[in-house]
């Protein structure tokens, strides 16, 4: 059985030093790797890969990522920890068989969440995946009843009956993670559409990772959403595996953050493990999208440290690759930038203290939470 | 009272609806510039501009969805399907999504919405244009299913699919679409509840519980049996499929004592074998014969008219199994 | 006998059929490298080669259309659907192209395929990975079902309906995978005929139809029904849904005279309703008691275990009809 | 009552003086339509739009198209018309009510078929859309039995049971004309997918409109096709409209024929009314696909005189707009192409002549077929 907070990726994530340097020469060096798994992977997108190869991380192509005031860094730091330790924590429980169905980890795909959350605003709509905890954490959801809707409770924002696959908290922005790959793309277009037909200036952001992108769906929204102008973003976070199938090996697309362009659209491809990075970018795109401009594509450049999902025996990967990767990965990312603007271990230390703290107060919530009462599973079919 | 065709009350309906409250649009292809292939949006673009009539590229899961989405913040969009066919080809959208966002949320949200189209045989259009599918609606939980056979019950009944609150299909029929009835005055309101089946003919012998264009069929072979057999058959309109309004047939076939359920969707699991099923749950006393269904049989529906004739549920099979079950 | 698990006997039956017959392959989301996110696949990659075992994109839709375009040229494409709720993604290719295709070109082409993947509740899949599609596919003619519920019948149905020239789903069920049962020998010709159901448990009161895991439901709630009522269930492995062996249901009725059919898809327009209906079609003198049907309840299937156990039709409910029924 | 041989397209096909000349001056001026229907359709390829923009038209994007034999020219003007009166005696019979259904007619894509048809090799396979008349006979259905399927009798093809939506013709290499818009791409990927699993040099072809370019089924194709080196040619024939709606209401895309590059396939837009060209760019393709070198993409651009189907009013274009294709459109293109080649007026006039008379027998043929057995309606749901 896993200890709390020592999840897949090994690395406490309260504490980093088991991570190679944030700079460290050689770091994208992959020769070490046993087998060629991890240059196929990287065969993706050559020009800018990941962290690895845009260090240092404050710029991304067109896109200017001015220094956030060190305030808000934290503030970031103590979302993406709280999510990290949330998945850490829904792991462990997982393990212990308390969590069923298919649950997938955002580890490692934090900032991609965070920084666009802290950059668009109330009102504004967010669309996602199954794995879609961290946008949750991100858009405010409250860890104790996200973990009760996991765990299948009474205390669930949806009374249990959506689960890990199906976050939702309207009151948030929040209108839905799906299970159906895709699926969620034209739900943020038709979103960023009553936002369009009532004159608001309401905007749309929808993820979705590397492997969507091969859904048709997808290419009939991007058609619709350029050729409306939608306010609408879609967000690629490229962890470059789809399940337990790297990229490469069923994409014909070198460069996905290119093709969109052939829509008109705008597109960008970025760091995504860079809270700075992310959140520069969703910024212009906002921008863009509340200017009339039409939607906007970025492509965030991440990478998964825990398994596809709960369970996920990780066989198709080298352990090599995901060494390499926690060098750049957003807990690390984030604690370097907070370390290079002056703030002391001790602050750093306090909020990881606090944070470690409310997540033990969130999981006894939601494990005391009650089951619902059979009853309710009969209820909500309509309105 | 005034006259108009089906197609004609249909788009009186949604004309009022726009009118009435601006959260509603229409979205599909081809109608709003053309306004429909079958016409039922004319005009409706140059009262209400493109905004609230958009014209999509051929993307019905991107459309559909975009109606799920809009439909989540209280917009109240009606999706044209162009046939109901291509239901199939939105199917991941319709029934993974629409069809569950309220419960899989938990109720937090609600999704006012309605897809709209014509279905059905009779014209020749084969395999990929002619499928009814109101049993393939009605197996998946949480979408309303509305299929009148009158431009009276259209007109009503779509103004109160529009204003509910859940996701509906109202099913259209492309053989009733130039049929002509009473119309009620243009600027009242007139609503027929969703829910609410309506006895179409009264008789004492046999219950036909039909809808859609079968209804007609069914109101025809009556005609027929009561002229040439004497058998009187008590027809109850459904107008609606889910929910079922099984206390209004119940009633029927409290009088009659026998059940008959016709309709167009394939007879393979379809409403009729439900139909048959609850009859047998609920009313079994009540019930003097077998009840029976009649549906399309299992084939795709061809093009020659020669073959069509043959495989459609209509007149024929209808009293042919009327009077096999006056038999028994 | 050599005994095996659910997932091991249909890794076999493909293997099998793959060294039998070069026309078969495998075609699917992460069943080459991997192996199948549930193993079924396993290892088939390592004999047969890229070209036979097809890791696809996440392409449902177009995936699904290549194995009906390489089945119309002699190939045998099986396709893996990661869950068989993505049917509804590929709805179209699945019930208006696949299901029709021989019937539309006049029985010029043929389409030997199958279309496999697992189905079912039971693991708090929540509402889109947990459907049970048997109805939605039997509701199509031009399909052939299969549901076997043991690791005996699925290898040598598995190998039958790879061998069929018609398309097939081949329904398994993740309540099944890792269950235990005789397997023939691995070498043997092993053939189970498509369209034969099979009586698992003789009994004299009462006839359950039923398949796929709720056989073994219907079998634990029969050994209770035995224990603590002295009720003796029949119950008919359907093992096929389409074509539907009601021979053999109706053999069985014959001697029970009460009629239950059980499955996991909504009841609403499902097989079992269709059950009920055909009994009263053709065998309705052999009922002395209404015939019954339990099916999913009209809900998307919550997470929670404790609402997920209370909307599944299985052995606390399958208990409960046969009591009600007993009271007839 | 329509005479027959004299369609919507007002034109008599047998007879091209009704036609402007072939290269008049300022024909492709615009000027002259009363509203701006026309400049607005050709906005969607502005570079190269139709034969007014690229006469002379024996070359294309990439393509040299050598002039092929008089006598192989002299079978594609047979062909060609072949199909085009089939095209007016089945508007005619559906204007008695002979016909039901939706029929859609090929009047004005002729080139697209011919061309192709004449590139490739017995054993080779295509699959097309309901608008697949052309294609049917160009790949060598009999006209006889085509008709008497159109009209649902015994001796159709497929015994009436498919009808004009559903071309089909094995034993021709046509595996099947589709209602849905956009589902037979993949099936051309799974025979192309079929022959590449036998080892076999087949190459598969499919066809479809401008209009199925945003259904999602044709973006997963383009993708596994291309990653998968598939031997398969993507034929947009682009008229410009879908059904009654132009192109450039619904496409954020501006040249469909670059869009398919973001896969790494090749691809090239053409003049589709001219057989050479066409010709000379599916049988480059081929000899790609031949060669192992995957997929091509070609944009046909072409106009159809009649309506969107038997029974359009065509409410929707401008008359002015159909009268300037009609300088462009196959036939006359050919008859130009016949005459510059020293073909006399009266070989052409013959072949007029042969064409007229065994559609009439093709017609009356078909019409003296019955219908079909009632028990036929339930065979072949299985085989
Ligand atoms: C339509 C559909 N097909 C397949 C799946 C199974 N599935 C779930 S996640 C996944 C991989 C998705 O990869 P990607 O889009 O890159 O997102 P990631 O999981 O990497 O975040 C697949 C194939 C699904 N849920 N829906
Ligand atoms: C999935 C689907 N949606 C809509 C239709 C209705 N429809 C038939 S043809 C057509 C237009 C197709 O346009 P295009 O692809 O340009 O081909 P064209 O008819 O111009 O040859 C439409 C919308 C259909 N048959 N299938
Ligand atoms: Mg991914
Ligand atoms: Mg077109």
């Amino acid at each position: 059985m896993t200890q709390r907070g020592e999840t897949q990726s090994k690395a406490k994530s309260t504490d980093d030093s088991a991570a190679p340097g944030f700079s460290q020469p050689g770091a994208n060096d992959v020769s070490g790797v046993q087998d060629d798994w991890v240059a196929q992977t990287l065969k993706t997108s050559p020009a800018i890969s990941i962290t690895t190869d845009i260090l240092p991380s404050d710029s991304a192509m067109g896109i200017e990522a001015p220094p956030l005031p060190t305030e808000q860094l934290l503030e970031m730091y103590r979302g993406a920890l709280t999510i990290r330790l949330m998945e850490e924590s829904l792991l462990a429980a997982a393990e212990e068989g308390k969590i069923g169905g298919a649950m997938h980890t955002a580890i490692g795909h934090e900032a991609n969440a965070i920084g666009a959350a802290f950059a668009l605003r109330p009102g504004d709509y967010i669309t996602c995946t199954y794995r879609g905890h961290h946008h949750g954490l991100a858009w405010g959801m409250d860890p104790g009843r996200a973990i009760a809707e996991v765990m299948g409770r009474a205390d669930g924002f949806a009374k249990g009956k959506g689960g890990s696959m199906h976050f939702v908290s309207p009151e948030h922005g929040l209108m839905g993670a799906n299970g159906i790959v895709g699926a969620q793309a034209p739900h943020a277009a038709g979103l960023a559409l009553a936002s369009w037909l009532r004159g608001e200036d309401r905007v749309a952001i929808t993820f979705f990772g590397d492997g969507a992108f091969y859904q048709g769906v997808m290419h009939e929204t991007f058609n619709i959403a350029a050729k409306w102008k939608l306010p609408l973003i879609f967000y690629c976070e490229n962890n470059r595996y789809s399940e337990m199938t790297p990229i490469w090996r069923t994409s014909s697309i070198d460069d996905i953050y290119l093709f969109p362009r052939s829509y008109g659209m705008a597109s960008m491809q970025i760091d995504g493990n860079d809270v700075e990075v992310v959140h520069a970018a969703v910024s212009q795109a906002a921008a863009r999208a509340r200017a009339g401009e039409g939607p906007t594509f970025i492509e965030g450049i991440t990478y998964r440290l825990a398994g596809h999902m709960a369970g996920d025996l990780e066989t198709y990967r080298p352990q090599a690759e995901i060494e390499m990767q926690k060098a750049y990965e957003p807990l690390t990312v984030l604690r370097q930038k907070l370390r290079a603007r002056g703030v002391e271990e001790t602050q750093i230390a306090a909020i990881n203290e606090e944070v470690d703290e409310s997540m033990d107060e969130a999981v006894a919530f939601a494990e005391g939470s009650p089951w619902p009462d059979p009853a309710e599973a009969y209820r909500d079919v309509y309105t | 009272m005034r006259r108009t065709t089906y197609i004609q009350a249909i788009n009186e309906a949604l004309r009022e609806e726009m009118r009435r409250d601006e959260n509603v649009f229409l979205i599909g292809e081809d109608v709003g510039h053309y306004g429909g292939l079958f016409r039922v949006t004319r005009n409706l673009l140059d009262e209400f501009g493109e905004k609230r009539v958009l014209d999509t590229p051929i993307s019905e899961q991107a459309f559909v969805g975009m109606a799920l989405g809009a439909a989540m913040v209280g917009m109240r969009p009606i999706v044209e399907l162009m046939y109901m066919d291509f239901t199939l080809v939105a199917a991941d959208q319709i029934f993974n999504q629409i069809a569950k966002y309220a419960y899989m949320t938990g109720g937090l949200l609600n999704i006012p919405l309605v897809i709209r189209g014509q279905q059905g045989g009779g014209k020749r259009y084969g395999s990929q244009h002619s499928q009814s599918v109101e049993s393939l609606y009605a197996h998946f939980p949480g979408i309303k299913v509305v299929a009148p056979a009158t431009p009276y019950d259209a007109k009503g009944l779509l103004k109160s699919v529009i204003r509910d609150d859940n996701p509906v299909a109202f099913l259209e029929h492309k053989m009733l679409y130039f049929t002509r009835g009473d119309a009620p005055p243009p600027d009242e309101e007139h609503l027929i509840p969703i829910g609410k089946a309506e006895v179409k003919r009264e008789g004492s012998d046999l219950t036909i519980a039909t809808f859609s264009y079968c209804l007609l069929q069914a109101l025809e072979g009556a005609a027929t049996l009561h002229e040439k057999y004497g058998i009187d058959c008590e027809i109850v309109d459904l107008r609606t499929i889910e929910p079922l309004d099984t206390e209004t047939i119940w009633e029927s076939v409290a009088k009659t004592g026998r059940l008959l359920a016709v309709h167009e969707s394939y007879a393979m699991c379809g409403i009729g074998a439900e139909l048959v099923a609850r009859a047998y749950e609920e009313v079994p006393h009540l019930l003097r014969a077998p009840a029976r269904r009649v549906g399309m049989a299992p084939v795709s529906i061809p093009v020659s008219r020669a073959l069509e004739e043959e495989v459609l549920p209509w007149k024929e099979e209808i009293i042919a199994t009327v009077l096999e079950m006056e038999r028994e």
